[in-house]
Order: C-alpha cells, then sequence, then structure tokens
C-alpha cells in the first residue's frame, strides 16, 4: 500500500517542474510582448501559476500548512491587474507609448480620453 | 536609574508621534523642543555615570547580549550623545522663528516630528551594542534626513535630496552587505561578542577574504555616509538646499555620527590589530582625508552661496577627522574624536549665522552680505568668532584639536602631513576673510533695506554655541578628558 | 557539487551588480528607484541563502520535525523590506514633487533646467 | 480507497498540466491580444481548479483542505473577471479584436 | 529536487534583471519588476523563509507596483535619455562584484548545516523560544520579544515614510484632488463601466479584511504577523480605491486621521514598552506585564503586533492617497 502514496512526491516534482516550464515561456512574453496588455496578462499568469507552484511545494516539503502565502499571491496578484487596469483607463494614448513595437497604429486623429469605442487596429 | 539608556532614544522616539497628533501648530515646536532639552539632560546623567563608573550595558526586552539587542554605552559613545543632543536642543530652540520663513505651515506638525525622529536615529546609532541595530537606526535618521532636505524651498532641495537618497541607500545596502558577511562568519549580531569570535578567526588561512571583502564594503559604505572625499557629492547640495534648521542640526551631528560608526565597525569589531596592521586602513584612510583638506577647502573659496562654502569646509573638517583616525596613535585618535566635538561647535554656531542672515535678507550670497556689519552686528561678530574657531585661532576650540593633530602628526614624523594641516587653516583663512571682509569693510551698500538685527530668539542659541567655542578653548579638560580616554579604549578593542 | 554549493551567492551578486548598473547609468529618476529596487533585493537573496540548513524546514515548530533553518537572518530580512518600502515610498514621492516643479524625470533635462537658470 | 485517491488526484494534476502547458503555448502561437489573451485565461481556470482539486484529494479532510478550497474559490471568481476586465479595458484603449488572422495590416 | 527549483528560480531572476535593465519602457519595466519581486518570494519559499516571501509578495508585487503605477501615472511613462557613461558604470559595477566574488569565496556552501551562523545564537532561538516566549513561529517570537527593538525600529522607519510623504506633498494637496476633479468636469473618476468588475471587488472586499486581521492574530502559529496584516489590509482599502474612485475612499477615512492612526499605532508600540519600564522590568520586558511570565509575553507580542498592523495599514493608505491625489495634475 505504502508503495501508491511514494508515488505522490514524484507526481508533485513533475508537477511543479512543468510549472516552472510554463512561468518560463510566460516571462518570456512578458519580456517580449509587444503590446501593453500582452504584459499585464503574462503579469496575470505568471501570478497564478506561482500560486499552484507554492501549493505544490507546500506539499513536496510536507508543510502543507503553508498555503496562507498562495492565498496571499493570488490576493496581490489581482491587486496589481486591477491597478494596471485602474492606470489605462480611459487613457488610449497611454497604452501606445507603453508598447514596446513601435508599430505605427492608424491613428488618424489623436483620440481624446473619453471618447471610448475602439479607433486604432492593434496588432503586430 | 539603569534604564538611562533606553530612555535616552525613547524620548525623541515617541514625542514625534505626539507632535502629529496635535492641531495646534506651535504646539508641535513645544513638544519638540521640551523633547530635545529632556534628552539633553538625560544626555548629562548619562556622561557623569559613565564618566564616573565606567560602561552601562542594557538588555532591550530584558534578554542578555547575543541574543536579545543591548546597549553598551561607554565612554565614547556617551561624548557623541552629549554632542548630538546638546546641538538638537540649541537648533531646537533657534528652529521657532526660521522656520516660520522656510517652511510651509501646513507641514510644520510633520516638519517637527521628522527632526525629532531623525535625533532618536542618530542618539540610537550612538547607543546601540547590536550591529543590525545600528543599520536600522541608521535608516531611520537618513529617511527622515531625506525628507527633511526635501522640504527646502527651492526646487533644487528635492533634486538634492534625490541624490542624496540614492546615495545614501547604496551606503546603507553596502553597510548591510558588510554585516550579513560578518554575520555569516561568526553567526552573532553583539558588537562585543563579534568582536571576541571575529579575534578567534585565524585570519591567515580560513575567513580571511570574507573578512576582508566585509571589512572593504564597511569602509566603503561609511565612507559615503561620511561624505569622504571622493565619494562627497551629495553633502554641497544637501546642505544648501536644505531649509537653515536642518542644516544646522545634519552639520553638526551627522557626519559625526557616522565617524563614530567608523571608529565602533574598524575599531571594537574588526579590531585594532587586524584593521591597521594587515589591512593597513591608515593609508587608506590618508589619501582621502589630505584630498579632503586640500580641495575642498580650495573649492570653497570660490563659492558665492555661502551655505556651499560652508559645506564644503564641513568636508574639509572631516578630512581632518579621519586623518586623526589614520595616524592610528592615541594622540592622533584623540584628536580626531576631539575635532569631532569642536567642529560640532564650529559648525553649529556658523550655520546658524546663515539662518539669521537667511531670515532676515532671504538668501546668503556673498552680496547679501555687504554691509551687514553695521547692521547686524551680533549676528556677524558671532560668523567672526565662528571662523576665527575654524581657522584654528589660539583661544577657541578650533586651536585645541588642530594643535592636537600636529602633536600627533610631528610625533608620527609625518612633516609634510603637518604641512598640509597648515595650509588647510591658511585656506580657511582666506574663505572667512572673503565673507568678513564684504560684511564690515564694503563700501556703500547701495539700498540701504532696513535688515535690522536677527531676533533674541536665534541670537542666544547662536552665542551660546560661541561661549561653548571659546570656553571649550581655554579649558580643554572636560573634552579633552574624555576623548583621551575614548581613544585608550578603542585602542583596547572597545572590550575595557 | 561546488558549484551548487555558491551558486546562491554568486546570482545575488549577479543580480546586485544589474541594480548597481541600472541604478549608476540610468537617467530616469523612477528607473533609478526600480535600479536601487534590485539593488537591495539581492542583498536579501543573500542573507535567505545564508539562513538555508539541508534538509531542514521552515523555522516554525511543528510536531516530529527535528531540523529547521536557521530564524534569524529572516528577521533581519523582514525589517530590511519594510526599510526598502519605505525609501521607494520617499523616493517616489520627491519624483512627483521633483516632476511638479521641473517639467520633466530626467536627470539631464533637469541639470539642463537647473544650469540655464 | 487509497489507490482510488492517488490515481485521481494523479490524473487530476496531469490533466491540469496539460491544460497549463497548452496555455503556455497557447499565448506564443496566437496571432492576436485577444485570442492570447482567450488562450491564457480559460486555461489558467482549468489548470488551476484541476491542480488544487487533485491536491484537495490527496490532503483529505485537514486544515489544508479548507484553505486549498479558499484559494480554489478565490481563483474560479477572480481570475476570470480579470481576464474579462482586461479585455474590456483594452477593448476601450482601442485593441481591435481582428476577425480573421488574414487581416495582417 | 529543490535545487532545481532553486536554480531555475535564479535563472529566470537574472533574466529578469536583464530585461529591467535592457527595456527602457516604464509601464514594462513596472510590471517586471511585478513579476522579480514574485519570482524573489518564491525563491525565499523554497528556502524556507515563509514569513519573508509573505511580506516581499505582499510588499514588492503589491505595494510596490501600485505606488509605481500611480507614480508614472502622474508624470510620464517615457524614457528618454539614453544610458550615460555606460563604460566607466560597467568597470566599477565588474569591479565590486568582483570583491564580492572574493569574498565569498570563504564563506560556507550553501545549505551547509555546520555552518557558524547555526551553532551559537539560532540554536536557542530554535530550543528555548517555545518556553520562554511560547509562540510556535520562532521568526515571530524573535521579531516581537527577542529583538522586539528592532521591530519598533522598524515601525518608526514606516512612520517616517508616511510622516514625509505628508510633510512633501500635504493633506491639502490630497483635499485638492477632490476640487481638480471637480473643476475638470470629470464627476465620476472610477471604473464605472466595469460592472463585473464591480460587484466582484465589493465582494471581496469584507473577505480581504477578514483574511487581515486573521493574518494579524496567527502570527504566533503561521507566516504572519503585524506587518504582513497591515498590508493586506490596506491592499483591501487600495482595492476600494482602485474601484470606486478617490474621492469615495477619502470619504470613508480622510488623509488626517490616517495619519493620528499612524501616529496611536506607534504609540501602542512605545506605550507597550513603557510600561513594562514603569512595572519594573527593561523596555520592551513582556515578563513583568502578567504574574505568569509566558501570558505577559504573548499579551505583549499580542499588542506590539496590534501597533506595527495599524500602523502599516494607515500609512500604506496615507501613501497611496497622497499618489493617486496627485492624479489630475499631468492633463
Amino acid at each position: 500500500m505504502s508503495s501508491i502514496l511514494e508515488l505522490m512526491p514524484s507526481v508533485y516534482a513533475g508537477a511543479s517542474l512543468a510549472l516552472l516550464a510554463v512561468m518560463g515561456s510566460t516571462l518570456v512574453r512578458a519580456i517580449l510582448g509587444p503590446t501593453a496588455f500582452d504584459r499585464v496578462m503574462a503579469v496575470n499568469m505568471f501570478g497564478t501559476k506561482t500560486v499552484l507552484l507554492l501549493s505544490l511545494l507546500g506539499f513536496l516539503s510536507g508543510r502543507p500548512d503553508f498555503l496562507d502565502i498562495a492565498l496571499v499571491y493570488a490576493l496581490v496578484n489581482f491587486l496589481s491587474t486591477i491597478a494596471v487596469l485602474r492606470f489605462f483607463e480611459g487613457r488610449p494614448q497611454v497604452v501606445k507609448q507603453c508598447s514596446t513595437t513601435d508599430v505605427d497604429l492608424d491613428v488618424n486623429h489623436d483620440a481624446d480620453p473619453d471618447a471610448s469605442g475602439p479607433t486604432t487596429a492593434m496588432e503586430e | 536609574m539603569n534604564h538611562l539608556a533606553a530612555i535616552q532614544v525613547i524620548i525623541p522616539l515617541l514625542c514625534a508621534p505626539l507632535c502629529m497628533l496635535l492641531r495646534w501648530r506651535t504646539g508641535a515646536w513645544l513638544i519638540a523642543t521640551l523633547a530635545t532639552w529632556a534628552t539633553f539632560g538625560v544626555s548629562l546623567v548619562l556622561a557623569r555615570t559613565v564618566i564616573l563608573n565606567g560602561a552601562i550595558t542594557y538588555d532591550m526586552g530584558g534578554w542578555p547580549a547575543p541574543w536579545g539587542i543591548s546597549y553598551h554605552v561607554d565612554i565614547l559613545s556617551a561624548f557623541v550623545v552629549l554632542i548630538v543632543s546638546g546641538v538638537a536642543a540649541l537648533t531646537l530652540a533657534f528652529a521657532y522663528k526660521s522656520v516660520q520663513r522656510e517652511i510651509r505651515p501646513e507641514s510644520l506638525r510633520a516638519f517637527y516630528a521628522l527632526l525629532l525622529i531623525c535625533l532618536a536615529g542618530l542618539l540610537g546609532i550612538a547607543l546601540t551594542g547590536d550591529a543590525f541595530n545600528i543599520y536600522v537606526f541608521l535608516e531611520i535618521s537618513s529617511l527622515s534626513a531625506y525628507a527633511l532636505i526635501g522640504m527646502g524651498q527651492r526646487r533644487r532641495a528635492l533634486r538634492a535630496a534625490f541624490q542624496y537618497l540614492i546615495m545614501g541607500t547604496i551606503g546603507a545596502t553596502f553597510i548591510l552587505i558588510g554585516i550579513g558577511l560578518l554575520y555569516s562568519l561568526t553567526g552573532t549580531l553583539n558588537i562585543q561578542d563579534l568582536a571576541s569570535r571575529v579575534e578567534m578567526i585565524p585570519t591567515s588561512t580560513y575567513g580571511n577574504h570574507t573578512l576582508i571583502t566585509a571589512f572593504a564594503f564597511l569602509t566603503v559604505g561609511l565612507s559615503l555616509k561620511l561624505a569622504l572625499f571622493p565619494l562627497h557629492l551629495w553633502l554641497p547640495n544637501a546642505y544648501t538646499y536644505a531649509p537653515s534648521v536642518v542644516t544646522i542640526f545634519l552639520a553638526a551631528t551627522a557626519t559625526k555620527v557616522a565617524v563614530y560608526m567608523l571608529l565602533r565597525f574598524s575599531f571594537c569589531i574588526l579590531g585594532q590589530r587586524f584593521v591597521f596592521e594587515q589591512l593597513t586602513l591608515g593609508n587608506i584612510l590618508l589619501l582621502p582625508s589630505l584630498a579632503a583638506i586640500l580641495v575642498a577647502s580650495l573649492v570653497a573659496i570660490f563659492q558665492y552661496d555661502i551655505k556651499r562654502m560652508l559645506a564644503y569646509s564641513s568636508i574639509a573638517q572631516i578630512g581632518y577627522m579621519t586623518l586623526g583616525i589614520s595616524l592610528n596613535s592615541h594622540a592622533g585618535l584623540s584628536a580626531g574624536i576631539l575635532h569631532m566635538f569642536n567642529h560640532a561647535l564650529m559648525k553649529g554656531a556658523l550655520f546658524m549665522v546663515m539662518g539669521a542672515v537667511a531670515y532676515r535678507t532671504g538668501s546668503v550670497y556673498l552680496s547679501d552680505f555687504r554691509g551687514l556689519g553695521r547692521r547686524m552686528p551680533w549676528t556677524m561678530a558671532a560668523f567672526v568668532f565662528g571662523g576665527l574657531s575654524l581657522m584654528g585661532v589660539p583661544l577657541t576650540a578650533g586651536f585645541i584639536s588642530k594643535w592636537i593633530l600636529l602633536q600627533a602628526t610631528l610625533e608620527a614624523g609625518w612633516w609634510p602631513v603637518t604641512a598640509i594641516i597648515l595650509l588647510g587653516s591658511l585656506l580657511a583663512v582666506i574663505y572667512i576673510w572673503r565673507v568678513v571682509e564684504t560684511a564690515y569693510f564694503n563700501p556703500r551698500h547701495e539700498i540701504e533695506h532696513g535688515t535690522e538685527e536677527a531676533p533674541l530668539s536665534m541670537l542666544l542659541p547662536m552665542w551660546v554655541l560661541i561661549g561653548a567655542n571659546i570656553y571649550f578653548g581655554i579649558d580643554t579638560s572636560i573634552p579633552l578628558h574624555m576623548a583621551e580616554r575614548a581613544a585608550t579604549i578603542l585602542m583596547s578593542g572597545g572590550t575595557l | 557539487m561546488n558549484i551548487g554549493a555558491h551558486y546562491n551567492y554568486w546570482v545575488a551578486i549577479f543580480l546586485m551588480m544589474t541594480g548597481f548598473y541600472v541604478v549608476i547609468t540610468h537617467g530616469n529618476l523612477i528607473k533609478k528607484l526600480i535600479g536601487l529596487n534590485l539593488f537591495t533585493t539581492s542583498v536579501f537573496i543573500l542573507y535567505i541563502s545564508l539562513a538555508k540548513v539541508k534538509g531542514g524546514t521552515a523555522p516554525i515548530i511543528a510536531p516530529g520535525i527535528e531540523v529547521y533553518s536557521n530564524p534569524l537572518p529572516h528577521v533581519l530580512i523582514l525589517t530590511a523590506i519594510v526599510v526598502g518600502v519605505a525609501t521607494t515610498a520617499v523616493g517616489l514621492a520627491l519624483v512627483l514633487l521633483i516632476y511638479d516643479r521641473y517639467g520633466t524625470i530626467e536627470e539631464d533635462e533637469i541639470r539642463l533646467k537647473d544650469d540655464s537658470l | 480507497m487509497e489507490t482510488f485517491l492517488v490515481l485521481a488526484s494523479t490524473l487530476c494534476i496531469s490533466m491540469g498540466v496539460f491544460l497549463g502547458i497548452t496555455g503556455a503555448i497557447g499565448i506564443f502561437r496566437m496571432p492576436n491580444f485577444f485570442a492570447r489573451l482567450h488562450a491564457a485565461s480559460v486555461t489558467d481556470s482549468g489548470c488551476a481548479f484541476m491542480l488544487l482539486f487533485g491536491l484537495m484529494l490527496q490532503s483529505g479532510f485537514t486544515l489544508a483542505t479548507i484553505k486549498l478550497c479558499f484559494i480554489l474559490l478565490f481563483f474560479l471568481i477572480s481570475s476570470p473577471t480579470a481576464a474579462h476586465a482586461l479585455a474590456k479595458t483594452a477593448l476601450s484603449c482601442g485593441a481591435q479584436p481582428t476577425s480573421s488572422p488574414r487581416e495582417e495590416r | 529536487m529543490e535545487l532545481i527549483i532553486d536554480i531555475t528560480l535564479l535563472t529566470f531572476l537574472g533574466l529578469t534583471a536583464l530585461a529591467i535593465n535592457r527595456i527602457d519602457k516604464l509601464f514594462c519595466i513596472i510590471m517586471l519588476s511585478g513579476i522579480y519581486s514574485l519570482l524573489c518570494a518564491s525563491l525565499f519559499v523554497s528556502m524556507d523563509a515563509v514569513d519573508v516571501a509573505f511580506t516581499e509578495a505582499a510588499v514588492g508585487t503589491g505595494i510596490a507596483t501600485v505606488l509605481l503605477l500611480s507614480t508614472i501615472g502622474a508624470t510620464d511613462t517615457q524614457q528618454r535619455s539614453a544610458p550615460q557613461r555606460p563604460l566607466f558604470a560597467l568597470l566599477v559595477v565588474c569591479a565590486t562584484g568582483a570583491i564580492l566574488v572574493y569574498g565569498t569565496m570563504d564563506m560556507p556552501a550553501f545549505g551547509d548545516p555546520d555552518a557558524p551562523i547555526h551553532h551559537h545564537v539560532a540554536p536557542r532561538y530554535l530550543e528555548m523560544s517555545q518556553q520562554e516566549v511560547g509562540s510556535d513561529n520562532i521568526v515571530t517570537s524573535i521579531l516581537s520579544s527577542y529583538r522586539g527593538f528592532d521591530t519598533l525600529g522598524e515601525t518608526v522607519v514606516i512612520f517616517t515614510a508616511g510622516l514625509s510623504v505628508v510633510g512633501l506633498i500635504g493633506f491639502r494637496g490630497m483635499q485638492k484632488f477632490g476640487d481638480r476633479q471637480r473643476a475638470a468636469g470629470i464627476t465620476q473618476d472610477d471604473m464605472g463601466k466595469h460592472l463585473v468588475l464591480r460587484i466582484v471587488i465589493k465582494m471581496f472586499i469584507p473577505l480581504i479584511l477578514l483574511f487581515a486581521l486573521y493574518v494579524q492574530f496567527h502570527g504566533d502559529f503561521g507566516p504572519g504577523g503585524g506587518f504582513q496584516a497591515g498590508v493586506i489590509f490596506a491592499s483591501g482599502f487600495i482595492f476600494y480605491t482602485l474601484m470606486f474612485g478617490l474621492d469615495a475612499a477619502m470619504r470613508v477615512v480622510s488623509p488626517r486621521t490616517l495619519s493620528y492612526i499612524a501616529a496611536l499605532g506607534v504609540l501602542t508600540y512605545g506605550g507597550v514598552g513603557i510600561t513594562t519600564l514603569l512595572m519594573g522590568g527593561n523596555f520592551l520586558d513582556y515578563n513583568v506585564l502578567r504574574p505568569d511570565p509566558l501570558q505577559g509575553q504573548h499579551l505583549g507580542i499580542f499588542l506590539i503586533e496590534l501597533g506595527v498592523g495599524t500602523t502599516v495599514f494607515s500609512i500604506m493608505v496615507l501613501i497611496f492617497f497622497a499618489f493617486s491625489s496627485r492624479k489630475g495634475l499631468r492633463q
């Protein structure tokens, strides 16, 4: 019977390695991401993967009562996403400044802050 | 009454939040002044007990030394605490009128609270016997200093505060790295325990590299805080554009506490034998201090803003202190420690004169001093006496420390260094004379705007400092005695 | 296993040096503060990697666990993190006011504006 | 019972990991932002749910399970909301969800 | 296994640090510094520093990112100047790095159990702290009892940061934000359009505050304590401000009251110290608070954690109010 339970740590180890790989790819997306929103999405995804990694590490090291930290990570990750959205609220021209590749977004006129609605096309 | 050491830091630390709780603005000044005068009283009693029956150790939280944080107050700490709280008491007395002109009324309470916190930070550094606690209180005093400098009227104060913040934090992080490396070798943070375990490390084999790197980082971090010559770039702007009260307080205390930290780390923890024989701290410090004395005094001559001139002269005077330390002799060390005391008196008085002139004429350029000799006689007389003490003219405190320094260098046989010290005093004569000449002997001043004498609340503390300058020039027993005993303790590795 | 023995310290030093480089070279005040943050955070990594004991767990007493990591550096770093945040907050307040009074947060533009007075 | 729990949790965890990896590949393959956001957020919630559920199976009725429930609950609500808000702001700030990849301008 | 996780996390950190150095868009750097703190925090967890990971995540990713964002919201998001004197800087940096690497050559290997630091002061904390201080979490017992004076210094540092922001920016600067908004005709400066977000956040804020209280009082047995609780409590308020606008938030608690709460927090901490003085023990010696020393320790730790929590909460919210009140200045 106990042999089956020995299986679990290796499952945790495999899962955490995979999660590290996913975090790596999210990190690369965060660094390369053309538009600013790509970066926000990458940070959000990075946060959720870190939470999962921590829960796995908690189980791997046999101290599962450290899950408060994982909960705080989720909370803080949500907070920083909302703060970024608040930063972009109603300021489209700021978004262009924050995108790395100076893709020539064909903006015929500079959208004044209050005008909502799509005015530009933004892609690679 | 063995709680003195704790009370000394607690009074300013807890009066600061009190200042914030009051809505009544002048109440904040009242609390601050009472707190500083009480701290000065406590420091007098503390100094007396330390002189009479040796060092006091006080365990915070009741835990014995290496486990809890313990305060170890010896002669050197009592001496520095005396300087810091004395200058603070006089600065607060001076501050009532001067701050009304320079600080926005709504941020007055925050200003006084920050000043008290800065005082508590400096006292905390001088008293504590725990290496990491020094870092915490260093950060407290520097953080409040950044904010205080940032509150200056001119927009360049913000720029100076930001530059000081960046260089100060890098310096503090270097000190943190140094403490971390020392901790990794010994496992303790208490200074005396650290000293005993550092001796046990056979520096020839294991642990030699880490110890040298820890010493290197600590020296660079401390000389950044000390504004030793190559790393002094933040000091002139910080002292020139800060409010006058902040400049008076910082110029007379912050650099002295940094010198105290250098002494405490290199003599008490790393041990005088290791630091001077193996790592030749003497030669490392000698060159920058000589450069500081010469270059800073030279640059001071060409400054138009007199506060900036005095800031450069402070860098030169710090060069004298580090020169005393680098002599690696008992006389040199006591000269360095004594100069901390005398320099605090001189610079405190001179910057108070600047505060009074700024209060009356609004700025302290050389042109503002024209004809001040007649219109502000007391203030300018105080400037003359302060200048004489800066030059090292006999019967003033400046002369005593220069005299002992000269004796120490002659005793060590470094006659070129003595020549440089005398040259430094000569340069001091030039840049002081420039101001005195414009104040007294300048012909007619075109627009005789009616600036009359500075108010009494400014003149009194100024003249108390000038009186102390002269008194300790004549009867040098108390400070010299304390400096000499402190030097003996340091030379013996702080264990006496 | 010598590399594994000191890998933590070397990466901490590399991060320290990157932060230090950012602080020295970049003129933008906010970037300087972020570089300063990098620099101080990597000192924390150095401290914490000192405290780790191979095979030890977090210093919270739990039944049936013997080997714990060293709790003292953790306490030191908790205080140092607070100091780091406080410095960043004061630095950012100064940046706000500098932008208010100078209109720019680039160091050389600020110097230009001051020298042109 | 024991083996069933182990098998179930291994299955859940591997499903979660699979979803995670698809998400990671998705954010690189998708042409524009909205497609990438879709890939990221769906797999995020899925991976989180499956992984945490797998861990819950393993830890039985202890305090850890309750904490895992809290995390799972928080994730199930906050992660889609964040993705929704991000998409809404992106839309209002000018990102144009192109209908098909061929219209590369 | 742990070594592989450590090494991957460290390489990620290196990658992020290099990216921060290279990219010149401020917004991207702030996002990357958020990731940097998250990576640091997970590295701390894998190195068994649980409380430190808690604080680093709550502060580094939460508060620092939010403050940086509101700063570049009020200033500008463009970094214009090219790096100056890179060669000289590279030289200085490599020199310092070389000295440091030279210094670490003699340090004990990573995780080496018989390093000096594990045998001198730390063993007493691990063995005796349960009898003497009575809390399972050794870090909390050192933080609040053995080295309680350090934590008083830490609280004063946070209080100084709040004071400097109040001194530099000032309460009137924050109040003026309201009428500047009204003058600019922006009546509803909040994320009104996000209906879904508004409901979710309204649902979450009470839970977040409850979780903060749990962290505050759970400090003895698990990771947590006054400082972390204060930051989470403040993040609840920051959520509210982000969602419902600064005006509404300032009506909930005005900056002036926040500075009073902060002052009271520091005074609670100092007050506990002074009562121990008056009751005959040394400063901050909790054994004298109650007849039974262990209860005294519990009471003392409870009170000072409360003081730290209140100070940190009010100062963090105060700084956030001050920074977001500068938002309208740029237009």
